[in-house]
Protein backbone atom coordinates (compact mmCIF):
# COMPACT_ATOMS: atom_id res chain seq x y z
CA UNK A 1 0.00 0.00 0.00
CA UNK A 2 1.56 3.15 -1.13
CA UNK A 3 1.93 5.82 2.17
CA UNK A 4 -0.19 9.08 1.84
CA UNK A 5 -0.89 11.24 4.92
CA UNK A 6 -4.27 9.89 5.64
CA UNK A 7 -3.12 6.15 5.70
CA UNK A 8 -3.99 5.13 9.18
CA UNK A 9 -6.00 2.70 10.83
CA UNK A 10 -7.46 3.05 14.11
CA UNK A 11 -8.70 0.06 16.27
CA UNK A 12 -11.46 0.31 18.93
CA UNK A 13 -11.75 -2.11 21.32
CA UNK A 14 -12.90 -2.88 24.72
CA UNK A 15 -10.55 -4.07 27.59
CA UNK A 16 -9.47 -7.67 28.57
CA UNK A 17 -6.54 -9.63 28.06
CA UNK A 18 -7.76 -11.82 25.47
CA UNK A 19 -8.87 -8.13 23.33
CA UNK A 20 -5.44 -6.74 23.66
CA UNK A 21 -3.79 -9.91 22.53
CA UNK A 22 -6.13 -9.80 19.85
CA UNK A 23 -5.29 -6.79 19.08
CA UNK A 24 -1.57 -6.89 19.01
CA UNK A 25 -2.16 -10.33 16.42
CA UNK A 26 -4.12 -7.93 14.15
CA UNK A 27 -1.65 -4.99 14.24
CA UNK A 28 0.85 -7.84 13.11
CA UNK A 29 -1.21 -8.76 9.95
CA UNK A 30 -1.53 -5.58 9.22
CA UNK A 31 2.10 -4.88 9.19
CA UNK A 32 2.53 -8.09 6.80
CA UNK A 33 -0.64 -6.81 4.30
CA UNK A 34 0.97 -3.12 4.09
CA UNK A 35 3.98 -4.82 3.37
CA UNK A 36 6.35 -3.83 6.77
CA UNK A 37 9.65 -5.04 4.98
CA UNK A 38 11.17 -6.15 8.26
CA UNK A 39 9.87 -9.69 9.64
CA UNK A 40 11.97 -8.97 12.74
CA UNK A 41 10.43 -5.40 13.14
CA UNK A 42 7.08 -6.89 12.57
CA UNK A 43 7.97 -9.45 16.11
CA UNK A 44 9.14 -6.52 18.03
CA UNK A 45 6.01 -4.39 17.24
CA UNK A 46 3.67 -7.39 18.23
CA UNK A 47 5.60 -7.86 21.47
CA UNK A 48 5.83 -4.30 22.17
CA UNK A 49 2.24 -3.93 22.06
CA UNK A 50 1.25 -6.99 23.63
CA UNK A 51 3.19 -5.43 26.90
CA UNK A 52 2.31 -1.98 26.74
CA UNK A 53 -1.77 -2.96 26.06
CA UNK A 54 -1.25 -5.92 28.94
CA UNK A 55 -0.51 -2.97 31.39
CA UNK A 56 -3.10 -1.04 30.19
CA UNK A 57 -5.92 -3.30 31.36
CA UNK A 58 -4.08 -4.34 34.04
CA UNK A 59 -2.79 -1.49 35.36
CA UNK A 60 -4.88 1.90 33.74
CA UNK A 61 -7.84 0.12 34.23
CA UNK A 62 -6.80 -2.43 37.55
CA UNK A 63 -8.51 -5.08 35.38
CA UNK A 64 -12.18 -3.59 34.42
CA UNK A 65 -13.49 -5.07 31.19
CA UNK A 66 -15.25 -3.29 28.64
CA UNK A 67 -13.34 0.13 29.29
CA UNK A 68 -12.32 1.95 25.72
CA UNK A 69 -8.63 1.29 24.41
CA UNK A 70 -7.50 2.31 21.06
CA UNK A 71 -5.11 2.31 18.95
CA UNK A 72 -3.73 4.22 16.38
CA UNK A 73 -1.53 2.31 13.61
CA UNK A 74 0.60 4.42 11.34
CA UNK A 75 2.61 1.77 8.49
CA UNK A 76 5.32 2.59 6.45
CA UNK A 77 7.62 0.21 4.73
CA UNK A 78 10.75 0.87 6.82
CA UNK A 79 9.05 2.42 9.78
CA UNK A 80 5.62 2.35 11.81
CA UNK A 81 3.89 4.24 14.62
CA UNK A 82 1.30 3.05 17.01
CA UNK A 83 -0.95 5.45 19.48
CA UNK A 84 -2.03 3.74 22.42
CA UNK A 85 -5.44 6.03 24.05
CA UNK A 86 -7.25 4.92 27.30
CA UNK A 87 -9.12 6.49 29.96
CA UNK A 88 -7.63 4.97 32.75
CA UNK A 89 -5.79 6.16 35.91
CA UNK A 90 -2.85 7.66 35.27
CA UNK A 91 1.50 6.36 35.03
CA UNK A 92 2.10 6.87 38.24
CA UNK A 93 4.27 10.07 38.93
CA UNK A 94 2.55 11.56 35.68
CA UNK A 95 5.70 9.74 33.71
CA UNK A 96 7.12 7.03 31.92
CA UNK A 97 8.27 3.88 34.70
CA UNK A 98 12.00 4.29 33.34
CA UNK A 99 12.44 0.38 32.46
CA UNK A 100 15.08 -0.17 34.18
CA UNK A 101 15.47 -3.71 36.25
CA UNK A 102 18.19 -3.98 38.28
CA UNK A 103 18.99 -7.44 39.45
CA UNK A 104 22.25 -9.49 40.80
CA UNK A 105 21.89 -13.12 38.91
CA UNK A 106 23.80 -14.67 41.56
CA UNK A 107 20.95 -13.96 43.96
CA UNK A 108 17.94 -16.36 43.39
CA UNK A 109 15.63 -15.43 45.97
CA UNK A 110 15.94 -12.01 44.81
CA UNK A 111 15.23 -11.86 41.14
CA UNK A 112 12.29 -10.36 40.27
CA UNK A 113 9.19 -11.88 38.84
CA UNK A 114 8.01 -8.78 37.30
CA UNK A 115 8.89 -5.85 35.46
CA UNK A 116 10.27 -6.24 32.42
CA UNK A 117 7.78 -5.15 29.97
CA UNK A 118 8.59 -1.51 29.94
CA UNK A 119 12.23 -2.89 29.92
CA UNK A 120 11.33 -4.54 26.63
CA UNK A 121 9.34 -1.73 25.17
CA UNK A 122 12.46 1.10 25.44
CA UNK A 123 14.93 -0.92 24.47
CA UNK A 124 13.10 -2.22 21.12
CA UNK A 125 11.10 0.88 20.16
CA UNK A 126 13.27 4.16 18.93
CA UNK A 127 10.33 6.62 20.41
CA UNK A 128 8.30 6.22 23.88
CA UNK A 129 6.29 9.12 24.68
CA UNK A 130 3.53 9.49 27.06
CA UNK A 131 1.25 12.04 27.64
CA UNK A 132 -2.12 12.76 29.86
CA UNK A 133 -4.58 14.82 28.18
CA UNK A 134 -7.82 15.03 28.79
CA UNK A 135 -8.13 12.33 31.48
CA UNK A 136 -6.53 9.95 28.77
CA UNK A 137 -3.43 8.15 28.82
CA UNK A 138 -1.57 8.84 25.41
CA UNK A 139 1.62 6.50 24.69
CA UNK A 140 3.58 6.96 21.44
CA UNK A 141 5.92 4.42 19.99
CA UNK A 142 7.51 4.70 16.84
CA UNK A 143 10.45 2.72 15.23
CA UNK A 144 12.32 3.08 12.00
CA UNK A 145 13.90 0.32 10.26
CA UNK A 146 15.77 -1.09 7.51
CA UNK A 147 14.55 -4.12 5.47
CA UNK B 1 -1.40 -26.00 28.48
CA UNK B 2 -0.36 -28.87 26.09
CA UNK B 3 3.56 -30.76 26.96
CA UNK B 4 4.84 -34.08 26.76
CA UNK B 5 7.05 -35.04 29.54
CA UNK B 6 9.41 -37.65 29.50
CA UNK B 7 12.48 -38.86 31.70
CA UNK B 8 16.02 -39.52 30.15
CA UNK B 9 17.92 -41.26 32.78
CA UNK B 10 17.93 -39.18 35.83
CA UNK B 11 16.52 -36.38 33.82
CA UNK B 12 12.97 -35.13 33.50
CA UNK B 13 12.23 -33.22 30.25
CA UNK B 14 9.29 -31.11 29.87
CA UNK B 15 8.46 -30.00 25.98
CA UNK B 16 5.51 -27.27 25.95
CA UNK B 17 3.39 -27.85 23.38
CA UNK B 18 2.32 -24.58 23.24
CA UNK B 19 2.55 -21.86 20.49
CA UNK B 20 2.42 -18.96 23.74
CA UNK B 21 3.97 -18.23 26.98
CA UNK B 22 2.65 -15.14 28.06
CA UNK B 23 0.00 -13.13 30.76
CA UNK B 24 -3.06 -15.52 29.41
CA UNK B 25 -1.43 -18.60 29.47
CA UNK B 26 0.97 -18.52 32.68
CA UNK B 27 -1.16 -19.47 35.29
CA UNK B 28 -1.88 -22.90 33.45
CA UNK B 29 2.05 -22.90 32.60
CA UNK B 30 2.90 -22.47 36.21
CA UNK B 31 0.46 -25.36 37.12
CA UNK B 32 1.46 -27.68 34.29
CA UNK B 33 5.33 -27.31 35.14
CA UNK B 34 5.36 -27.91 38.63
CA UNK B 35 3.17 -30.90 37.92
CA UNK B 36 5.57 -31.85 35.26
CA UNK B 37 8.56 -31.52 37.00
CA UNK B 38 7.21 -33.16 40.96
CA UNK B 39 9.58 -36.11 40.14
CA UNK B 40 12.03 -35.20 42.95
CA UNK B 41 15.55 -36.20 40.44
CA UNK B 42 17.34 -32.73 40.70
CA UNK B 43 17.78 -32.16 37.01
CA UNK B 44 15.34 -30.16 34.74
CA UNK B 45 14.93 -29.61 30.80
CA UNK B 46 12.48 -27.21 29.26
CA UNK B 47 11.96 -27.29 25.67
CA UNK B 48 10.75 -24.24 24.52
CA UNK B 49 10.98 -25.03 20.78
CA UNK B 50 7.21 -25.01 20.22
CA UNK B 51 7.06 -21.69 21.72
CA UNK B 52 6.92 -19.13 19.27
CA UNK B 53 5.58 -16.00 21.38
CA UNK B 54 6.82 -15.21 25.00
CA UNK B 55 6.46 -12.05 26.81
CA UNK B 56 7.56 -10.45 29.63
CA UNK B 57 4.85 -12.40 32.14
CA UNK B 58 6.42 -15.38 30.37
CA UNK B 59 10.09 -14.54 31.19
CA UNK B 60 8.90 -13.56 34.51
CA UNK B 61 7.17 -17.43 35.42
CA UNK B 62 10.55 -19.11 34.17
CA UNK B 63 12.06 -16.53 36.91
CA UNK B 64 9.61 -17.92 39.24
CA UNK B 65 10.24 -21.89 37.97
CA UNK B 66 13.56 -21.37 38.66
CA UNK B 67 12.80 -19.68 42.66
CA UNK B 68 10.35 -22.41 42.41
CA UNK B 69 12.94 -25.13 42.22
CA UNK B 70 15.65 -23.93 44.50
CA UNK B 71 19.14 -23.93 44.92
CA UNK B 72 19.20 -27.96 44.94
CA UNK B 73 17.85 -28.81 41.43
CA UNK B 74 19.14 -27.74 38.57
CA UNK B 75 17.12 -25.93 35.18
CA UNK B 76 18.01 -25.69 31.71
CA UNK B 77 16.32 -24.65 29.14
CA UNK B 78 16.54 -25.59 25.41
CA UNK B 79 14.94 -24.88 21.58
CA UNK B 80 14.52 -21.14 22.14
CA UNK B 81 13.83 -19.49 18.84
CA UNK B 82 15.10 -16.14 18.16
CA UNK B 83 12.62 -14.24 19.36
CA UNK B 84 12.52 -15.81 22.47
CA UNK B 85 16.18 -16.11 22.82
CA UNK B 86 16.10 -12.11 22.33
CA UNK B 87 14.03 -11.39 25.72
CA UNK B 88 16.40 -13.31 27.61
CA UNK B 89 18.83 -11.10 26.27
CA UNK B 90 16.74 -7.59 26.55
CA UNK B 91 15.70 -8.58 30.28
CA UNK B 92 19.34 -9.28 30.82
CA UNK B 93 18.40 -12.65 31.93
CA UNK B 94 20.40 -14.76 30.14
CA UNK B 95 22.62 -14.90 32.82
CA UNK B 96 20.83 -16.35 35.45
CA UNK B 97 19.19 -19.33 32.95
CA UNK B 98 21.69 -22.08 31.36
CA UNK B 99 20.21 -22.02 28.02
CA UNK B 100 21.30 -24.82 25.12
CA UNK B 101 20.04 -25.41 21.82
CA UNK B 102 18.73 -28.86 22.46
CA UNK B 103 17.25 -31.34 24.68
CA UNK B 104 19.90 -33.51 23.92
CA UNK B 105 22.76 -31.38 24.79
CA UNK B 106 21.02 -30.52 28.43
CA UNK B 107 21.10 -34.60 28.88
CA UNK B 108 24.57 -34.42 28.12
CA UNK B 109 25.40 -31.87 30.09
CA UNK B 110 23.43 -33.65 32.65
CA UNK B 111 25.90 -36.39 32.44
CA UNK B 112 29.06 -34.71 32.86
CA UNK B 113 27.67 -32.99 35.29
CA UNK B 114 27.18 -36.52 37.31
CA UNK B 115 30.58 -37.78 36.46
CA UNK B 116 32.41 -35.09 38.00
CA UNK B 117 30.54 -34.94 40.67
CA UNK B 118 31.33 -38.66 41.33
CA UNK B 119 34.94 -38.41 40.72
CA UNK B 120 35.00 -35.63 43.43
CA UNK B 121 32.92 -37.81 45.56
CA UNK C 1 -12.91 -11.06 20.56
CA UNK C 2 -15.83 -10.45 22.85
CA UNK C 3 -18.38 -7.68 21.35
CA UNK C 4 -18.65 -4.73 23.28
CA UNK C 5 -20.33 -1.34 22.05
CA UNK C 6 -17.35 0.10 21.06
CA UNK C 7 -15.30 -2.96 18.81
CA UNK C 8 -14.73 -1.02 15.50
CA UNK C 9 -11.88 -0.55 13.68
CA UNK C 10 -11.30 2.57 11.00
CA UNK C 11 -9.35 2.34 8.15
CA UNK C 12 -8.16 5.71 6.58
CA UNK C 13 -6.69 5.44 3.20
CA UNK C 14 -5.85 7.25 -0.26
CA UNK C 15 -7.30 5.93 -2.75
CA UNK C 16 -5.76 3.85 -5.64
CA UNK C 17 -7.19 0.84 -6.84
CA UNK C 18 -4.11 -1.15 -4.89
CA UNK C 19 -4.96 0.67 -1.58
CA UNK C 20 -8.24 -1.03 -1.74
CA UNK C 21 -7.57 -4.08 -3.08
CA UNK C 22 -5.11 -4.62 0.50
CA UNK C 23 -7.94 -2.80 1.90
CA UNK C 24 -10.23 -6.14 1.38
CA UNK C 25 -7.71 -8.18 2.10
CA UNK C 26 -6.94 -6.80 5.76
CA UNK C 27 -10.97 -6.65 6.55
CA UNK C 28 -10.87 -10.74 5.53
CA UNK C 29 -7.83 -11.00 7.84
CA UNK C 30 -9.66 -8.83 10.87
CA UNK C 31 -12.37 -11.25 10.32
CA UNK C 32 -10.17 -14.53 11.07
CA UNK C 33 -8.41 -12.75 14.41
CA UNK C 34 -11.88 -12.10 15.68
CA UNK C 35 -13.43 -15.35 14.93
CA UNK C 36 -16.20 -14.28 12.38
CA UNK C 37 -17.33 -18.15 12.16
CA UNK C 38 -18.38 -18.58 8.59
CA UNK C 39 -15.31 -18.87 6.11
CA UNK C 40 -17.98 -17.76 3.36
CA UNK C 41 -18.93 -15.12 5.01
CA UNK C 42 -15.34 -13.71 4.84
CA UNK C 43 -15.45 -14.86 1.36
CA UNK C 44 -18.29 -12.94 0.49
CA UNK C 45 -17.16 -9.48 2.37
CA UNK C 46 -13.63 -9.65 0.51
CA UNK C 47 -15.65 -9.82 -2.62
CA UNK C 48 -18.59 -6.95 -2.07
CA UNK C 49 -15.44 -4.75 -0.32
CA UNK C 50 -13.56 -5.12 -3.19
CA UNK C 51 -16.41 -4.37 -5.74
CA UNK C 52 -17.76 -1.20 -3.60
CA UNK C 53 -14.35 0.44 -2.98
CA UNK C 54 -13.44 -0.44 -6.47
CA UNK C 55 -16.76 1.76 -7.82
CA UNK C 56 -15.41 4.26 -5.04
CA UNK C 57 -12.18 4.92 -7.34
CA UNK C 58 -13.45 4.34 -10.40
CA UNK C 59 -16.45 6.07 -10.27
CA UNK C 60 -16.75 8.62 -6.94
CA UNK C 61 -12.86 9.60 -7.54
CA UNK C 62 -12.99 8.86 -11.54
CA UNK C 63 -9.77 6.86 -10.71
CA UNK C 64 -7.70 10.16 -8.69
CA UNK C 65 -5.19 8.51 -6.55
CA UNK C 66 -4.35 9.68 -2.55
CA UNK C 67 -8.27 10.73 -2.30
CA UNK C 68 -9.62 9.97 1.50
CA UNK C 69 -11.41 6.82 2.14
CA UNK C 70 -12.90 5.43 5.55
CA UNK C 71 -13.64 1.69 6.30
CA UNK C 72 -15.49 1.46 9.48
CA UNK C 73 -15.79 -2.09 10.33
CA UNK C 74 -17.82 -4.23 13.55
CA UNK C 75 -17.23 -7.52 13.63
CA UNK C 76 -19.10 -10.08 15.50
CA UNK C 77 -18.76 -14.01 15.35
CA UNK C 78 -21.97 -14.18 13.35
CA UNK C 79 -22.80 -11.11 11.85
CA UNK C 80 -20.75 -7.92 10.04
CA UNK C 81 -21.16 -4.24 9.56
CA UNK C 82 -18.96 -1.94 7.44
CA UNK C 83 -19.52 1.28 6.79
CA UNK C 84 -17.62 3.18 3.49
CA UNK C 85 -17.08 6.61 3.32
CA UNK C 86 -15.75 8.91 0.49
CA UNK C 87 -15.52 12.30 -0.35
CA UNK C 88 -16.17 11.65 -3.96
CA UNK C 89 -18.73 12.37 -7.12
CA UNK C 90 -22.84 11.41 -5.85
CA UNK C 91 -24.30 7.90 -6.82
CA UNK C 92 -26.19 8.79 -10.18
CA UNK C 93 -29.73 10.10 -9.46
CA UNK C 94 -28.88 10.22 -5.70
CA UNK C 95 -29.41 6.58 -5.39
CA UNK C 96 -27.57 2.79 -5.19
CA UNK C 97 -27.63 1.47 -8.82
CA UNK C 98 -30.51 -1.63 -8.46
CA UNK C 99 -27.84 -4.25 -9.70
CA UNK C 100 -30.16 -5.99 -11.85
CA UNK C 101 -28.44 -6.80 -15.21
CA UNK C 102 -30.62 -8.38 -18.15
CA UNK C 103 -29.03 -10.13 -21.06
CA UNK C 104 -30.30 -13.22 -23.29
CA UNK C 105 -27.34 -15.60 -22.53
CA UNK C 106 -27.80 -16.54 -26.34
CA UNK C 107 -26.41 -13.06 -27.80
CA UNK C 108 -22.82 -13.45 -27.82
CA UNK C 109 -22.43 -9.61 -29.21
CA UNK C 110 -24.86 -8.02 -26.51
CA UNK C 111 -23.38 -10.00 -23.56
CA UNK C 112 -22.38 -6.95 -21.02
CA UNK C 113 -18.88 -7.00 -20.06
CA UNK C 114 -19.40 -5.01 -17.44
CA UNK C 115 -21.99 -3.99 -14.22
CA UNK C 116 -21.88 -7.15 -12.40
CA UNK C 117 -20.38 -5.40 -9.47
CA UNK C 118 -23.47 -4.22 -7.32
CA UNK C 119 -25.48 -7.45 -8.43
CA UNK C 120 -22.46 -9.11 -6.75
CA UNK C 121 -23.09 -6.81 -3.76
CA UNK C 122 -27.08 -6.65 -3.45
CA UNK C 123 -27.21 -10.61 -4.25
CA UNK C 124 -25.12 -11.33 -1.07
CA UNK C 125 -25.15 -8.53 1.23
CA UNK C 126 -28.83 -8.96 3.68
CA UNK C 127 -28.52 -4.61 3.75
CA UNK C 128 -27.22 -2.40 1.44
CA UNK C 129 -27.58 1.22 1.97
CA UNK C 130 -26.72 4.51 0.19
CA UNK C 131 -26.80 7.89 1.88
CA UNK C 132 -25.30 11.48 0.58
CA UNK C 133 -24.35 13.60 3.47
CA UNK C 134 -22.16 16.24 4.15
CA UNK C 135 -20.84 16.51 0.81
CA UNK C 136 -19.44 12.27 1.67
CA UNK C 137 -21.00 8.90 0.24
CA UNK C 138 -21.83 6.85 3.11
CA UNK C 139 -22.41 2.82 2.25
CA UNK C 140 -23.09 0.73 4.56
CA UNK C 141 -23.17 -3.45 3.81
CA UNK C 142 -24.16 -5.37 6.37
CA UNK C 143 -24.91 -9.64 7.12
CA UNK C 144 -25.97 -11.61 9.90
CA UNK C 145 -25.11 -15.44 8.97
CA UNK C 146 -24.44 -18.78 10.78
CA UNK C 147 -21.42 -20.57 11.73
CA UNK D 1 0.11 -12.74 -15.84
CA UNK D 2 2.01 -16.23 -15.13
CA UNK D 3 0.21 -19.32 -17.47
CA UNK D 4 1.00 -22.36 -18.73
CA UNK D 5 -0.36 -23.53 -22.09
CA UNK D 6 0.05 -26.74 -23.82
CA UNK D 7 -1.57 -28.53 -27.07
CA UNK D 8 -3.65 -31.76 -26.32
CA UNK D 9 -4.78 -32.64 -29.90
CA UNK D 10 -6.90 -30.37 -31.28
CA UNK D 11 -7.21 -28.50 -27.77
CA UNK D 12 -5.63 -25.41 -26.23
CA UNK D 13 -5.64 -25.59 -22.74
CA UNK D 14 -4.59 -22.21 -20.89
CA UNK D 15 -3.68 -22.97 -17.00
CA UNK D 16 -3.41 -19.90 -15.01
CA UNK D 17 -0.99 -19.31 -12.54
CA UNK D 18 -2.00 -16.02 -10.74
CA UNK D 19 -4.22 -16.29 -7.59
CA UNK D 20 -6.10 -13.53 -8.43
CA UNK D 21 -8.44 -12.72 -11.48
CA UNK D 22 -9.84 -8.98 -10.89
CA UNK D 23 -9.53 -5.69 -11.58
CA UNK D 24 -5.47 -4.79 -11.14
CA UNK D 25 -5.06 -8.23 -13.77
CA UNK D 26 -7.75 -7.86 -16.52
CA UNK D 27 -5.50 -6.10 -18.81
CA UNK D 28 -2.85 -8.54 -18.01
CA UNK D 29 -5.10 -10.82 -18.72
CA UNK D 30 -6.80 -9.80 -22.05
CA UNK D 31 -3.00 -9.98 -23.46
CA UNK D 32 -1.93 -13.01 -22.16
CA UNK D 33 -5.42 -15.41 -23.52
CA UNK D 34 -5.25 -13.55 -26.84
CA UNK D 35 -1.45 -14.78 -26.47
CA UNK D 36 -2.60 -18.34 -25.45
CA UNK D 37 -5.20 -18.66 -27.97
CA UNK D 38 -3.67 -17.25 -30.65
CA UNK D 39 -3.27 -20.67 -32.55
CA UNK D 40 -5.86 -20.85 -34.76
CA UNK D 41 -7.63 -24.02 -33.35
CA UNK D 42 -11.53 -23.71 -32.62
CA UNK D 43 -11.55 -25.16 -29.30
CA UNK D 44 -10.08 -23.42 -26.09
CA UNK D 45 -10.17 -24.54 -22.51
CA UNK D 46 -9.67 -22.03 -19.86
CA UNK D 47 -8.16 -23.69 -16.52
CA UNK D 48 -9.06 -21.41 -13.34
CA UNK D 49 -7.35 -24.02 -10.58
CA UNK D 50 -4.97 -21.60 -9.12
CA UNK D 51 -7.71 -18.44 -8.78
CA UNK D 52 -8.55 -18.02 -5.60
CA UNK D 53 -10.09 -14.74 -5.98
CA UNK D 54 -12.37 -13.41 -9.18
CA UNK D 55 -14.68 -10.12 -8.73
CA UNK D 56 -17.18 -8.32 -11.42
CA UNK D 57 -14.13 -7.39 -13.76
CA UNK D 58 -12.80 -10.64 -13.75
CA UNK D 59 -16.02 -12.71 -14.62
CA UNK D 60 -16.25 -9.37 -17.37
CA UNK D 61 -12.84 -10.38 -19.07
CA UNK D 62 -14.22 -13.92 -19.21
CA UNK D 63 -17.40 -12.40 -21.18
CA UNK D 64 -14.87 -10.27 -23.07
CA UNK D 65 -12.43 -13.06 -24.30
CA UNK D 66 -15.46 -15.38 -24.99
CA UNK D 67 -16.91 -12.60 -27.74
CA UNK D 68 -13.42 -12.28 -28.73
CA UNK D 69 -13.26 -15.84 -29.90
CA UNK D 70 -16.69 -15.53 -31.31
CA UNK D 71 -19.59 -17.71 -32.88
CA UNK D 72 -17.07 -19.88 -34.56
CA UNK D 73 -14.10 -20.65 -31.61
CA UNK D 74 -15.52 -22.36 -28.67
CA UNK D 75 -14.38 -21.65 -25.19
CA UNK D 76 -14.94 -24.05 -21.97
CA UNK D 77 -13.71 -23.03 -18.43
CA UNK D 78 -12.60 -25.74 -15.97
CA UNK D 79 -11.33 -25.90 -12.73
CA UNK D 80 -13.41 -23.28 -10.73
CA UNK D 81 -13.05 -23.12 -6.85
CA UNK D 82 -16.50 -23.28 -5.07
CA UNK D 83 -16.16 -19.16 -4.30
CA UNK D 84 -15.33 -18.36 -8.06
CA UNK D 85 -17.94 -20.59 -8.98
CA UNK D 86 -20.51 -18.93 -7.15
CA UNK D 87 -19.54 -15.91 -9.15
CA UNK D 88 -21.03 -17.21 -12.28
CA UNK D 89 -24.16 -18.37 -10.61
CA UNK D 90 -24.68 -15.06 -8.83
CA UNK D 91 -24.15 -13.04 -12.23
CA UNK D 92 -26.39 -15.95 -14.05
CA UNK D 93 -23.45 -16.16 -16.27
CA UNK D 94 -23.18 -19.72 -15.78
CA UNK D 95 -25.46 -19.82 -18.22
CA UNK D 96 -23.22 -18.00 -20.85
CA UNK D 97 -20.36 -20.75 -20.41
CA UNK D 98 -19.70 -24.18 -20.31
CA UNK D 99 -17.99 -25.43 -17.40
CA UNK D 100 -16.60 -28.81 -16.60
CA UNK D 101 -14.91 -30.04 -13.10
CA UNK D 102 -11.33 -30.58 -15.06
CA UNK D 103 -9.20 -29.86 -18.39
CA UNK D 104 -9.65 -33.61 -19.08
CA UNK D 105 -13.07 -33.51 -18.92
CA UNK D 106 -12.87 -30.50 -21.72
CA UNK D 107 -10.70 -32.07 -23.56
CA UNK D 108 -13.05 -35.75 -23.38
CA UNK D 109 -15.99 -33.48 -24.78
CA UNK D 110 -13.81 -31.83 -27.69
CA UNK D 111 -13.58 -35.40 -28.82
CA UNK D 112 -17.12 -36.22 -28.64
CA UNK D 113 -17.87 -33.04 -30.53
CA UNK D 114 -15.26 -33.91 -33.46
CA UNK D 115 -16.50 -37.54 -33.80
CA UNK D 116 -20.06 -35.93 -33.58
CA UNK D 117 -19.03 -33.61 -36.13
CA UNK D 118 -17.61 -36.11 -38.49
CA UNK D 119 -20.38 -38.62 -38.81
CA UNK D 120 -22.36 -35.83 -39.42
CA UNK D 121 -20.01 -34.77 -42.05
N1 LIG E 1 -1.20 2.56 31.62
C1 LIG E 1 -0.70 2.59 32.84
N2 LIG E 1 -1.29 3.30 33.77
C2 LIG E 1 -0.77 3.31 34.97
N3 LIG E 1 0.34 2.71 35.36
C3 LIG E 1 0.97 2.00 34.50
C4 LIG E 1 0.49 1.89 33.20
N4 LIG E 1 1.30 1.13 32.55
C5 LIG E 1 2.27 0.76 33.39
N5 LIG E 1 2.09 1.29 34.58
C6 LIG E 1 3.04 1.09 35.67
O1 LIG E 1 4.14 0.40 35.08
C7 LIG E 1 4.59 -0.66 35.86
C8 LIG E 1 4.47 -1.98 35.14
O2 LIG E 1 5.58 -2.18 34.35
P1 LIG E 1 5.99 -3.52 33.65
O3 LIG E 1 7.45 -3.35 33.32
O4 LIG E 1 5.10 -3.87 32.52
O5 LIG E 1 5.85 -4.63 34.78
P2 LIG E 1 4.68 -5.62 35.13
O6 LIG E 1 5.28 -6.91 34.79
O7 LIG E 1 4.47 -5.38 36.60
O8 LIG E 1 3.48 -5.26 34.31
C9 LIG E 1 3.78 -0.65 37.09
O9 LIG E 1 4.61 -0.15 38.10
C10 LIG E 1 2.63 0.27 36.84
O10 LIG E 1 2.38 1.07 37.97
N1 LIG F 1 -19.33 5.66 -5.42
C1 LIG F 1 -19.96 5.90 -6.56
N2 LIG F 1 -20.15 7.12 -6.94
C2 LIG F 1 -20.78 7.33 -8.08
N3 LIG F 1 -21.26 6.42 -8.91
C3 LIG F 1 -21.09 5.17 -8.60
C4 LIG F 1 -20.41 4.86 -7.41
N4 LIG F 1 -20.37 3.57 -7.37
C5 LIG F 1 -21.00 3.10 -8.43
N5 LIG F 1 -21.45 4.05 -9.20
C6 LIG F 1 -22.22 3.80 -10.41
O1 LIG F 1 -22.45 2.40 -10.38
C7 LIG F 1 -22.22 1.80 -11.63
C8 LIG F 1 -21.15 0.76 -11.58
O2 LIG F 1 -21.68 -0.44 -11.16
P1 LIG F 1 -20.99 -1.83 -11.26
O3 LIG F 1 -22.10 -2.83 -11.15
O4 LIG F 1 -19.90 -1.98 -10.22
O5 LIG F 1 -20.36 -1.92 -12.69
P2 LIG F 1 -18.90 -1.58 -13.24
O6 LIG F 1 -18.42 -2.92 -13.66
O7 LIG F 1 -19.18 -0.66 -14.38
O8 LIG F 1 -18.10 -0.95 -12.15
C9 LIG F 1 -21.88 2.89 -12.57
O9 LIG F 1 -23.02 3.11 -13.35
C10 LIG F 1 -21.57 4.11 -11.72
O10 LIG F 1 -22.15 5.25 -12.30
Amino acid sequence: MSATAGDQVRFSIGSSFENVATLAEEVSDLCKNRKVSSPDAIDVLRLCLAEALNNIVEHAYEGAEGRPIFADVRLKSDRYEVMLIDEGKPMPGGKLPDGSCEFDSDELDELPEGGFGWMLIRSQMDTVEYERRDGCNILRLEKTFSA
Amino acid sequence: MRFASEKVGDVVVMSLEERRLDSRTVAEFREAAREAFRDDCGFYVLDLSAVGFMDSAGVGALVGLLKYLGRHRRLELCGLKPTVRKIFRLTRLEKVFTIRDSKEACIAASRSLRSASRARG
